[in-house]
C-alpha cells in the first residue's frame, strides 16, 4: 500500500555532484541520487560519508560555510535550484532539519517552533493548527513551550527542531539525523510521524540517518554513502538483505545480532572498497 | 579633601537647585543623543550580531547628504526624501557587497568589516562634499529654534526648543521600533537571525531582504541623529567621533534591547553631567565626560555581564 | 549491595569498592526540577550507565558529578570525604575527566593539540622555560606528547592527528572529545551520549575503545547512552532516571525486567 | 613541486615540534630574515626607514601583542593604544628620572608597567564576555589618555606638554632622539622584534598557548577539562600588554621621537587591530603581513601619482586611499576571514598538493 | 628650476573646516605671484601640498619624503611641529610655522631654523588681557573663563596667563574641552554659567569653534564678553549663529582687505583665470586673507635671501638667512600690497617671532571688522619664560646646538 502513495517520477535529481570546501578539501566525489514524489528516501553512510553536506548542498546552506558545489547539478520539480538561495528553495517547498538540533538559543521553544512558519501565508488559524499538531507529537514540547531553547535537554532541542520543519508545511523535508539523541522510543515515534506525515500529506523525505535499522524499516529507497561516493543503491528491502550491509549497518551477521562486548577487533574488509 | 567629595557637591546642589535642573536637562538631552546613536547600533546587532561601528558615520553621510542636496536647490523636504532614497542605496549595497559574502564569520569579522565600511565612506564622504564645516538647514525642516527660559525658585532654567523636539522624535522612534519588534513576524525573524544565521537560513528567513530593511531603518536613525547634532554644532566628518559614545550606551543598557539604549542613553547622559559638574570639574580638572561613560558601563556589566536589558549569556554544556 | 569490598560481574570482572556516590542530589533551575533528590554511587572500575527518556537528567547529573551544576541539596562523595564546593577545573584536576552531549571541542585546534589539552593537568613548567623552549618545558612536552601519542594510536586518529577539529564530521569529533578526556588519565571517566549518532560499525569501535580503556587502565566509566542494545552489553548497573527522579537502578537484567522502566522508557521489552 | 612536504618523514616528536617541521618555510624564513637583516639595511633610504621599515616593524610587534590576547586567547581588546602609551610614558620617565640608564633596558622594563596595568583592566575579563569585554578595555584606553593629558608629571610639567625623547647613547652611538641615526634605531627595533616574536611564538605553540586557546574556543569546556580560566585569562592580558607596552616604547623612542597624549587615542588601538585581524587572528606571521599592508600600503599609494605623474591633488590622493583601505579591508576579510596568514596557509597547500587541484 | 615650498596641507579630516580656507589663501599668492611676475626672482614658486589630514604620522611622512629638495618646512600641526623641531638641526630646513607650534620658538638662540612669525600665542594672550585691561580699566577682582582644548596647543598660552592673573589680580579657570568632547559642549558651559565670569578667553581648534559658539548663544552669554585665540576667528563658525553671534572677537594678526592689491591681483590673475579652489564667500573670510599673509610672508623671506646671496636659486640655509632679517615696514607692506592685511613687524637673529601684535576682530553678525587699533604684546613681560623654557627644551634634548652667531650680537 506504501507503492500507492508515491509514484515513480523523481521530484529532486542529484546529478553527479562534487562538493569542495575552503578551496581545498574535497567531500563529494560526484554523488547522484534522486528522490522520489512521495517517498522516503535514506541516506546512510559512516561519519564523514558525506550525508550532511550531500543535504547541505541540496538546501544551499553550503557556502556559509565555505564550501562550494564545484560540479554537477541540483534540480528539483524540474528546476535548477543549486543557484536559489536557502529561503527560495523553503518557498518552494524544500526544508532542511539541520544535525546537531540548531535551535533559536533565545528564543522560547514556541517561539523557535513559530520561526518554522515564517514563509507561510496561509493565515493564523493553520498555523496554530499545526502547532497543536507538533505539540501532539512531542507532548514534551507542550511542557517546555515557555522556557528558552538553549536551556532545554539535548533531545528536546531536537524534537524542537524537527517540529519547526513540520510548521513550514512543506513539500520535501531534508531530515539530518532525525534519531541524534532521542531515547529509543522516542526514535520510533519519530519515524512513525514521518510515515504517517509521508502518507496522510504526500510530504517527500530524504533523511540521512546513522540509525540504519530503523531507517530501512521506513524508508522505501535507500543510497549508501562513503566518502564521498554512492556505493550502494536500491529499495530498502534489497539492502535489508545485502550481506555488507548487514554486517556493517544493520550489525547482524549470519549467526544474528552479536553483543557488543564481543566485537572483533579485526573485520573483513567491505568487498565495495576491494 | 574628603569634605570635597562627599559633602560639598550636594550643598551646591541643593542651594542653586535651578542650576541642578539645568544640569539634569543638559544631561537629558545628550543623553537623548546617545540613545539615537545607540539606536542604531541595536537593531543592527539584533538581527546579525553585528556590532555596526559604521553608524556614526552613517549618521554625517545621511546629514551631509542633506544638507548637500538641499544645497543644490531641493526644497528641504523633497531633500529629506532623496537623502532617505541614498541611504536605501547605501543600505542594499552594503549588503550586497559586504555582508552577504561574510554570512557566517566571526563577530569580530564582521565589526572589522564595519569599521572597513567607515573609512570607505570617510573617504568617499570627503570626495563628496569637501570637509568643510556644513550648516544644518534646521529652519528650512520647519524644526523650531529660539527657547523657553523658566524661572523655577528664582532662578533660571533655559529650554532650547530644538532640544525639546529632539525628544519628542527619540520617544515616538522608540516607541516605533519596540512595537516593531515585539509585534511583527519580522521582529521574531530579526530576533531569531541574531542567534544562528544557519539554522535561520534553513527555515526560509532572508537574511537579503532582512538585513536590507534593518539597515535602512538604521540608515533612516542615521539620518534623524545627523539633524539633531548638525543643528547644534554643525555638520562636519569631526561629528563621526559620537560613534565612540554611544559604545558605553550600548554595552550599559545590553547590545540586543531598544529599551536598554534609551534607558542606558539617560542614565550615562545625566550621571556624566552631574559628575563632570560637581566633582570633575572642581577636584579632577575637569574633560572627565571623556572616560566617565565607560567605567561606569564597565562597573554595570560586574554585575550584570549582559548590561541592564541584553539577553541572558546561555551557558551549557 | 553498598558493601566496600565490591562484587564480581558475570564475566567475572573484581569491581572495587565505591570510589563516587552521590547523595539526596536535588537540582533546581527556576521553576524546572531537573533532578529529584537521587542517590547512587559508582564503584572502582566499574561501567555505570545512566538512562532515561529525554529530558530526565541524565546531563544534568554528569554536570553536578563534573562541578558545572551546584546541586541545590544534597552532597557529592569521592573517594570516601565529601567533596567540598569546587570549580569545574579543580573537580577535573581530582582526576574526573568527561566528554560532552554536543561536542565541546577547541574547534581552532588541531586534533592533536585538542587531546593535548587533556594533560594540561598534568603540565606545570614555567612561563621563562616555555617562552625560550627549552629546560622543563621541552622535556615536559616531549613526555605529554609520548603519552598523548599513545592515545591517539589507541583511538586509531593517527592520521587527522594535524587537522583542526573544524573540518571534522560528527562521528570522528566525538572519538577526538574521548581521546582528550583518556589523555588526562582519568580515574573516572563521564561519557555524555558518546554513541550518538554513529552507525552500528562506530558504535562497535566505540564499544571496544570504551571497554579497552575499563579494563587496560582500570578507568571506572559512568556513560549515558540511548542505544539499549550497547547500554544493556556493556555496563555493570545501570541507573534509570525520569523526570529527574530515580526509578531503577540494577544490574541491566534487573532493569530490563524492572516494569517502572519499562513503561516510563523501554517502551517494547527488549 | 616547490613544496613538496612528501617523503620528509619525522622520526621524532622532538623533529615534529621543530619550529620548521616543513623545510621549504625554513628556507623562505631564512630569505625574509636576510633581507631584514642585511638587503633592506643597506639599500634603504631615509625616507624607507622612517616610513616603511620601522613602522612597520614596530606596528607588527604591537599586533603581536594584540593578537596573543585576542587572537590566541579570545578576549577582544580596544585599549591597545593606550596601553602602548602606558609603555612609552613609563619609558620616559624612566630614562629622564634614572639617565645612566640604557636605554634598551627602559624598553624592556616599560613593558612591565603596561602588563601591570593590562592585568588591572583584565579583571573584568573574568566576568565579561565578548563584545561586552570590550567596554573595559575602552574604559582603559579612555581614562588613561585622559590621564595622560591631566598627570603633569607623566611629561616633566614641560611646557609643550608633550613627552620629547632625549638623545642617549649606548657604546658612543646615538640610539634615540633627534642624533641617532634611522639605520641603529633599526636594527635596535629589529633585534628586539625578532626575539619578542621568537619567545611568543614558543608561548603559543606550548602549555600556556593551547590554554589561551582552548579558553578562546569554548571557556566553559576548557574549565571543565581542568583549565583555570582566571590564571589563563591574565596571563594573556600581562604577556600581550607587555609586548604592546615594549611596542609603544618603541614608537616613540625609536621612530616618533616626540609624542603628545592624542597620538595613543582609540584610533591607534584601531590601526593596530585591523593589522592584527587582516593579518590573521591567531597567527604570528599574519601581524606582519597586516603591519605591511596597513602601514606600508598607504605610503606606497601616496607615491603612486607622483610617481606616475598624475596631476590629482593630495588632498584628493588622501580621500582616494581612505577609500581604497577601506575597500581592501573588506575585500581580504571577504576573500579569507581568517586573514593573510591564513591565505598563505591555502596557497600552501596547494602548492603541496600542486600540480593536482585537490 | 624652481622655489620649492611645499605646505604640509590639511584638507581632510576633523580639521579639514579651518585647513581648506587657509590653504587655498596660500596657494593662490603663490600663482598670483607665478602669474603675475613669473614668480619670486624671476623663478617660478612651486607651492605643491603634501596631504597630512593633521595627522602626525603623515605629516613625518610628508616631511621625509619632501626634505630632499625642499626650502622650507610647513608643519601646520603641533604635534609635528614637535617631531620635526628636534630633525631641522640635522636636516638644516627652515621650519615656518606662523602663528602657531611652540611659543618659545621666538627664541632664535636655542632655535636656530624655528620660526613662528609673525606672533606667537603668548603673544596673543597678553594682548587680549590687554584689550580687556582696555575695556575694563582695572582687572583686580575679574573672572576669566579659559576655555580650551584639551590638547598641548590649548595649553600653551596657560603660562603666560598665569602670569598675568598674578600681575593683575584677575582670577582664570581654565575649562578644557576634550578632543572627542568638541561637538558637544553643554558640560563646559554649564561650568561658565556656574563660574559666572566675566570674559571667556577660548583657545579653539576646528569644531571646537563651532561648538563653543552655538552653546554660548544657547546659554545667552553676553558675546562681546567672548574672545578666541586667531585660529577661533573663521567666518564659518560664525555663520552657523548669524546675527546671534554679533559681538563675539577674536585676535589676529591678520585682515581680510579685499580692496588691498594683492587681493585684486588674486582675483584678475588666479581666481578668474579659474585657478583657484577658493569661492569669493570664501576669499572675503578671514582665514583666506590669512593664508595670504602667510605666504607673502614666506615669499618675502625667499626674495630677501635672493637680494642678500644675489642668486634667485636659494638653499634652505639661506632662506633660513631670509627669515631672520624680514622688515615688514608700512611701506614694504604697501609695495607687498598687503595694506590692512597684516601689521608691521620686524624678525632677527634672537627674535624670530616678530610679535608683530595683532587687531581684535569682532564678529558685527555678517562678517569680521576690526574692533580696535593695532595692539602690540609687551613682550618684556615674558620674555625670561621664553628664555626658560626655551632652555629648558634645548636642556632636556641635550646636545642641542645653540646659535652661536646670534649669542654673540646680544
Ligand atoms: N566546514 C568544513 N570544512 C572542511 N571540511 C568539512 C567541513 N564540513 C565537513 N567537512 C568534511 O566533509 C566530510 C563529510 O562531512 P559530513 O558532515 O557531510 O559527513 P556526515 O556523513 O554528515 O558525517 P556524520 O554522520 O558524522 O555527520 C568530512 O570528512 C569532513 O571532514
Ligand atoms: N541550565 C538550565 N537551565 C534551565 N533548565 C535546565 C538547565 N539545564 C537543564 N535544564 C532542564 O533540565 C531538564 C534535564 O535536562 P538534561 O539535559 O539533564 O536532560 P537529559 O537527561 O540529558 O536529556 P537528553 O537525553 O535529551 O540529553 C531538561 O528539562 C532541561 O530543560
Ligand atoms: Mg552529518
Ligand atoms: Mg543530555
Amino acid at each position: 500500500m506504501l507503492d500507492a502513495a508515491r509514484t515513480d517520477e523523481a521530484l529532486l535529481e542529484v546529478n553527479n555532484v562534487e562538493v569542495i570546501y575552503n578551496h581545498v578539501i574535497l567531500v563529494l566525489k560526484g554523488v547522484s541520487l534522486n528522490v522520489r514524489k512521495g517517498g522516503i528516501t535514506a541516506l546512510l553512510g559512516g561519519n564523514g560519508a558525506g550525508k550532511t553536506t550531500t543535504l547541505k548542498a541540496i538546501s544551499n546552506l553550503l557556502h556559509s560555510e565555505r564550501g562550494e558545489v564545484t560540479k554537477g547539478s541540483i534540480v528539483y520539480k524540474g528546476e535548477r535550484v543549486q543557484d536559489l538561495d536557502p529561503s527560495a528553495l523553503v518557498k518552494r517547498g524544500v526544508i532542511q532539519v539541520m544535525e546537531g538540533r540548531h535551535c533559536f538559543q533565545h528564543l522560547t521553544v514556541e517561539e523557535n517552533l513559530m520561526t518554522g512558519a515564517y514563509t507561510r501565508r496561509d493565515g493564523r488559524g493553520a498555523v496554530d493548527a499545526d502547532l497543536e499538531m507538533v505539540y501532539t507529537y512531542f507532548p514534551r514540547l507542550k511542557e517546555r513551550r515557555r522556557s528558552q531553547a538553549g536551556y532545554t535537554s539535548g533531545g528536546e532541542q531536537q524534537m524542537t527542531a524537527v517540529g519547526r520543519a513540520l510548521m513550514s508545511r512543506p513539500e520535501m523535508i531534508l531530515l539530518d539525523e532525525p534519531s541524534m539523541g532521542l531515547a529509543p522510543q522516542l526514535v520510533e515515534q519519530i519515524f512513525e510521524i514521518v510515515k504517517s506525515i509521508n502518507e496522510n500529506e504526500g510530504v517527500s523525505f530524504l533523511l540521512a540517518e546513522q540509525n540504519t535499522n530503523v531507517a530501512l524499516r521506513y524508508a522505501h529507497q535507500g543510497y549508501i554513502l562513503e566518502n564521498g561516493r554512492i556505493v550502494m543503491e536500491g529499495t530498502a528491502s534489497e539492502l535489508r538483505e545485502n550481506a555488507d550491509v548487514k554486517e556493517f549497518y544493520l550489525g547482524v551477521s549470519d549467526e544474528g545480532r552479536k553483543s557488543f562486548r564481543d566485537v572483533r577487533s579485526y573485520r573483513r574488509r567491505k568487498r565495495w572498497l576491494a | 579633601m574628603l569634605r570635597d567629595i562627599f559633602i560639598t557637591p550636594f550643598v551646591d546642589m541643593v542651594e542653586a537647585p535651578d542650576f541642578l535642573m539645568q544640569v539634569l536637562w543638559e544631561g537629558l538631552v545628550s543623553g537623548v543623543l546617545y540613545a539615537l546613536i545607540a539606536l542604531g547600533f541595536v537593531l543592527i546587532f539584533r538581527s546579525s550580531r553585528i556590532l555596526n561601528f559604521a553608524q556614526g558615520i552613517m549618521v554625517v553621510f545621511a546629514a551631509l547628504t542633506l544638507v548637500g542636496l538641499h544645497a543644490m536647490g531641493l526644497p528641504a523636504w523633497i531633500a529629506v526624501a532623496a537623502t532617505l532614497a541614498v541611504m536605501f542605496v547605501l543600505a542594499v549595497t552594503i549588503e550586497r557587497v559586504v555582508l552577504r559574502p561574510l554570512v557566517g564569520q566571526p563577530d569580530i569579522i564582521l565589526f572589522m568589516a564595519t569599521i572597513g565600511i567607515t573609512l570607505f565612506l570617510i573617504g568617499l564622504g570627503e570626495t563628496i562634499f569637501g570637509g568643510e564645516n556644513k550648516v544644518m538647514i534646521t529652519g528650512e525642516l520647519g524644526i523650531p529654534t529660539g527657547d523657553t527660559v523658566l524661572e523655577p525658585f528664582g532662578g533660571l532654567l533655559i529650554l532650547q526648543h530644538l532640544d525639546i523636539t529632539v525628544v519628542l522624535v527619540a520617544v515616538a522612534l522608540v516607541g516605533a521600533l519596540l512595537a516593531f519588534l515585539n509585534y511583527t513576524r519580522m521582529g521574531r525573524a530579526i530576533r531569531a537571525l541574531g542567534d544562528d544565521h544557519q539554522a535561520a537560513l534553513s527555515v526560509g528567513i532572508s537574511l537579503q531582504t532582512i538585513w536590507v530593511l534593518v539597515w535602512f531603518i538604521a540608515g533612516i536613525i542615521a539620518l534623524v541623529t545627523g539633524i539633531a547634532w548638525g543643528a547644534r554644532a554643525g555638520v562636519s566628518f569631526a561629528l563621526e567621533v559620537i560613534a565612540y559614545k554611544a559604545l558605553p550606551v550600548l554595552m550599559l543598557g545590553g547590545l540586543e534591547s531598544i529599551t536598554g539604549a534609551i534607558v542606558g542613553g539617560l542614565m550615562i547622559g545625566v550621571l556624566e553631567k552631574i559628575f563632570e559638574i560637581y566633582w570633575g570639574q572642581p577636584l579632577l580638572g575637569g574633560n572627565t565626560e571623556a572616560w566617565f561613560a565607560f567605567v561606569l558601563a564597565l562597573i554595570v556589566l560586574l554585575f550584570r555581564p549582559q548590561g541592564l536589558f541584553g539577553e541572558r549569556i546561555i551557558e551549557r554544556v | 549491595m553498598k558493601d566496600t569490598e565490591g562484587y564480581v560481574t558475570a564475566d567475572g570482572r573484581q569491581i572495587g569498592g565505591v570510589l563516587m556516590e552521590l547523595r539526596n542530589i536535588t537540582l533546581k533551575f527556576g521553576g524546572v526540577t531537573a533532578i529529584n533528590d537521587i542517590s547512587f554511587d559508582i564503584r572502582e572500575g566499574e561501567i555505570r550507565a545512566i538512562i532515561g527518556p529525554n529530558g530526565a537528567g541524565k546531563s544534568s547529573m554528569l554536570n553536578v558529578i563534573s562541578g558545572f551544576y551546584t546541586p541545590t541539596e544534597g552532597s557529592v562523595w569521592y573517594k570516601g570525604e565529601q567533596r567540598p564546593k569546587m570549580k569545574p577545573y579543580e573537580v577535573a584536576r581530582m582526576g574526573v575527566a568527561r566528554t560532552f552531549q554536543n561536542i565541546a571541542l577547541f574547534e581552532g585546534m588541531t586534533v592533536l593539540d585538542n587531546v593535548m589539552t587533556g594533560r594540561l593537568t598534568h603540565m606545570n613548567a614555567g612561563i621563562l622555560s616555555q617562552a625560550i623552549w627549552w629546560g622543563s618545558a621541552r622535556d615536559e612536552e616531549m613526555e605529554n606528547r609520548e603519552k598523548v601519542e599513545r592515545v591517539i594510536d589507541f583511538l586509531e586518529i593517527q592520521n587527522i592527528r594535524k587537522t583542526p577539529v573544524g573540518r571534522l564530521p560528527y562521528g570522528l569529533k566525538k572519538r577526538v572529545e574521548l581521546a582528550r578526556a583518556l589523555a588526562a588519565e582519568p580515574s573516572i571517566l563521564l561519557l555524555d551520549e558518546p554513541m550518538a549518532g554513529m552507525n552500528v560499525e562506530e558504535k562497535e569501535d566505540m564499544s571496544r575503545f570504551i571497554l579497552d580503556v575499563n579494563d587496560e587502565f582500570g578507568t571506572t566509566i559512568c556513560l549515558i547512552e540511548h542505544d539499549m542494545g550497547v547500554v544493556m552489553d556493556l555496563s555493570d548497573r545501570v541507573v534509570v532516571m525520569d523526570y529527574g527522579r530515580k526509578i531503577g537502578d540494577g544490574s541491566p537484567d534487573e532493569v530490563r525486567s524492572n516494569q517502572d522502566v519499562i513503561d516510563a522508557y523501554l517502551g517494547v521489552p527488549h | 613541486m616547490l613544496y613538496r612536504t612528501a617523503g620528509q618523514f619525522k622520526t621524532s616528536y622532538k623533529a615534529d615540534q621543530a619550529l620548521f617541521p616543513v623545510r621549504q618555510d625554513a628556507i623562505l624564513l631564512g630569505v625574509i630574515l636576510a633581507f631584514a637583516w642585511v638587503i633592506f639595511p643597506f639599500t634603504a633610504s631615509e625616507f624607507a626607514f622612517q616610513t616603511m621599515l620601522i613602522p612597520v616593524l614596530i606596528y607588527a610587534l604591537a599586533a603581536l601583542g594584540l593578537n596573543i590576547l585576542t587572537g590566541y586567547a579570545g578576549q577582544l581588546s580596544l585599549g591597545t593604544g593606550a596601553f602602548m602609551g602606558v609603555g612609552a610614558y613609563a619609558c620616559y620617565k624612566m630614562v629622564t628620572l634614572f639617565p645612566w640608564m640604557n636605554p634598551v633596558v627602559a624598553i624592556l622594563l616599560s613593558g612591565f608597567f603596561s602588563a601591570g596595568v593590562g592585568v588591572a583592566f583584565g579583571i573584568p575579563s573574568l566576568r565579561i564576555k565578548g563584545f561586552y569585554l570590550a567596554i573595559a578595555t575602552l574604559a582603559a584606553q579612555f581614562f588613561l589618555t585622559w590621564l595622560f593629558e591631566k598627570w603633569a608629571w607623566l611629561y616633566n610639567y614641560n611646557a609643550s606638554g608633550a613627552i620629547q625623547v632625549p638623545n642617549i647613547q649606548m657604546f658612543g652611538i646615538y640610539v634615540t632622539g633627534p642624533q641617532a641615526d634611522s639605520i641603529v634605531q633599526y636594527f635596535l627595533v629589529l633585534g628586539i622584534v625578532t626575539v619578542m616574536t621568537l619567545l611568543c611564538i614558543n608561548l603559543t605553540r606550548g602549555t600556556l598557548g593551547r590554554t589561551w586557546k582552548a579558553t578562546r574556543d569554548m571557556d566553559i569546556a576548557a574549565e571543565l577539562i581542568g583549565i583555570n580560566l582566571m590564571t589563563s585569562k591574565l596571563t594573556a592580558f600581562a604577556i600581550s600588554s607587555y609586548v604592546v607596552g615594549v611596542a609603544g616604547a618603541l614608537y616613540v623612542f625609536m621612530w616618533k621621537g616626540a609624542a603628545e597624549p592624542n597620538v595613543f587615542y582609540i584610533q591607534l588601538s584601531f590601526q593596530v587591530l585591523f593589522i592584527a585581524i587582516i593579518g590573521g587572528l591567531g597567527s604570528i606571521l599574519g601581524n606582519f603581513l597586516g603591519a605591511i599592508l596597513i602601514v606600508g600600503l598607504p605610503v606606497v599609494l601616496n607615491l603612486v601619482p607622483g610617481a606616475l605623474g598624475i596631476p590629482i591633488s593630495s588632498a584628493m590622493v588622501e580621500h582616494l586611499n581612505t577609500m581604497i583601505i577601506g575597500a581592501l579591508i573588506v575585500f581580504f576579510l571577504i576573500v579569507e576571514p581568517h586573514g593573510l596568514a591564513r591565505l598563505w596557509a591555502l596557497i600552501r597547500e596547494k602548492l603541496i598538493i600542486w600540480p593536482f587541484p585537490h | 628650476q624652481e622655489l620649492f615650498v611645499p605646505n604640509l596641507a590639511y584638507r581632510t579630516g576633523p580639521f579639514a573646516a579651518t585647513g581648506i580656507p587657509i590653504m587655498n589663501g596660500q596657494a593662490d599668492y603663490f600663482t598670483m605671484l607665478n602669474q603675475r611676475d613669473g614668480g619670486i626672482g624671476g623663478v617660478p614658486v612651486n607651492a605643491e601640498e603634501c596631504e597630512t589630514g593633521y595627522s602626525t604620522e603623515k605629516g613625518v611622512e610628508c616631511y621625509e619624503k619632501l626634505k630632499g629638495e625642499a626650502l622650507v618646512t610647513q608643519p601646520w600641526s603641533t604635534g609635528i611641529t614637535l617631531q620635526v623641531l628636534p630633525k631641522t638641526n640635522v636636516d638644516e630646513i627652515p621650519i615656518y610655522g606662523p602663528g602657531y607650534g611652540f611659543s618659545p620658538m621666538a627664541d632664535g638662540t636655542t632655535f636656530k631654523w624655528a620660526y613662528n612669525t609673525p606672533s606667537g600665542y603668548w603673544d596673543a594672550a597678553d594682548m587680549i588681557v590687554q584689550y580687556i585691561e582696555g575695556q575694563e580699566g582695572d582687572l583686580e577682582g575679574k573672572k576669566f573663563a579659559f576655555l580650551h582644548l584639551d590638547h598641548p596647543f590649548g595649553k600653551e598660552p596657560l603660562p603666560v596667563l598665569e602670569q598675568l592673573a598674578e600681575e593683575k589680580g584677575f582670577e582664570l579657570v581654565p575649562i578644557p574641552v576634550g578632543l572627542n568632547e568638541m561637538q558637544n559642549q553643554s558640560a563646559q558651559w554649564l561650568q561658565i554659567r556656574r563660574e559666572r565670569p566675566d570674559y571667556v578667553i577660548m583657545w579653539g581648534w576646528g569644531a571646537m569653534n563651532a561648538g563653543a559658539i552655538t552653546e554660548a548663544v544657547k546659554t545667552k552669554f553676553p558675546m562681546e564678553n567672548f574672545i578666541g585665540v586667531w585660529w577661533a576667528g573663521h567666518d564659518a563658525d560664525l555663520n552657523l549663529v548669524g546675527e546671534e553671534g554679533a559681538g563675539y572677537k577674536s585676535i589676529s594678526w591678520s585682515f581680510p582687505n579685499m580692496d588691498a592689491p594683492v587681493m585684486q591681483d588674486i582675483k584678475e590673475y588666479v581666481v578668474d583665470e579659474g585657478l583657484s579652489q577658493t569661492n569669493p564667500e570664501e576669499m572675503e573670510g578671514v582665514f583666506y586673507g590669512r593664508g595670504v599673509v602667510i605666504s607673502a610672508i614666506l615669499g618675502e623671506a625667499i626674495r630677501v635671501a635672493q637680494d642678500e646671496y644675489d642668486t634667485a636659486e636659494i638653499t634652505p640655509a639661506q632662506l633660513r638667512w631670509g627669515f631672520e632679517n624680514l622688515d615688514f615696514s608700512e611701506e614694504r607692506i604697501a609695495e607687498l600690497g598687503l595694506d590692512g592685511m597684516v601689521p608691521p613687524f620686524q624678525t632677527s637673529c634672537e627674535n624670530h617671532t616678530g610679535h608683530s601684535g595683532g587687531w581684535m576682530l569682532e564678529w558685527d553678525g555678517e562678517q569680521f571688522v576690526k574692533a580696535s587699533d593695532l595692539l602690540r604684546p609687551n613682550v618684556e613681560s615674558y620674555s625670561d619664560l621664553i628664555d626658560s623654557s626655551a632652555a629648558e627644551y634645548a636642556e632636556s634634548n641635550a646636545p642641542w646646538p645653540n646659535n652661536e652667531e646670534c649669542a654673540a650680537t646680544n
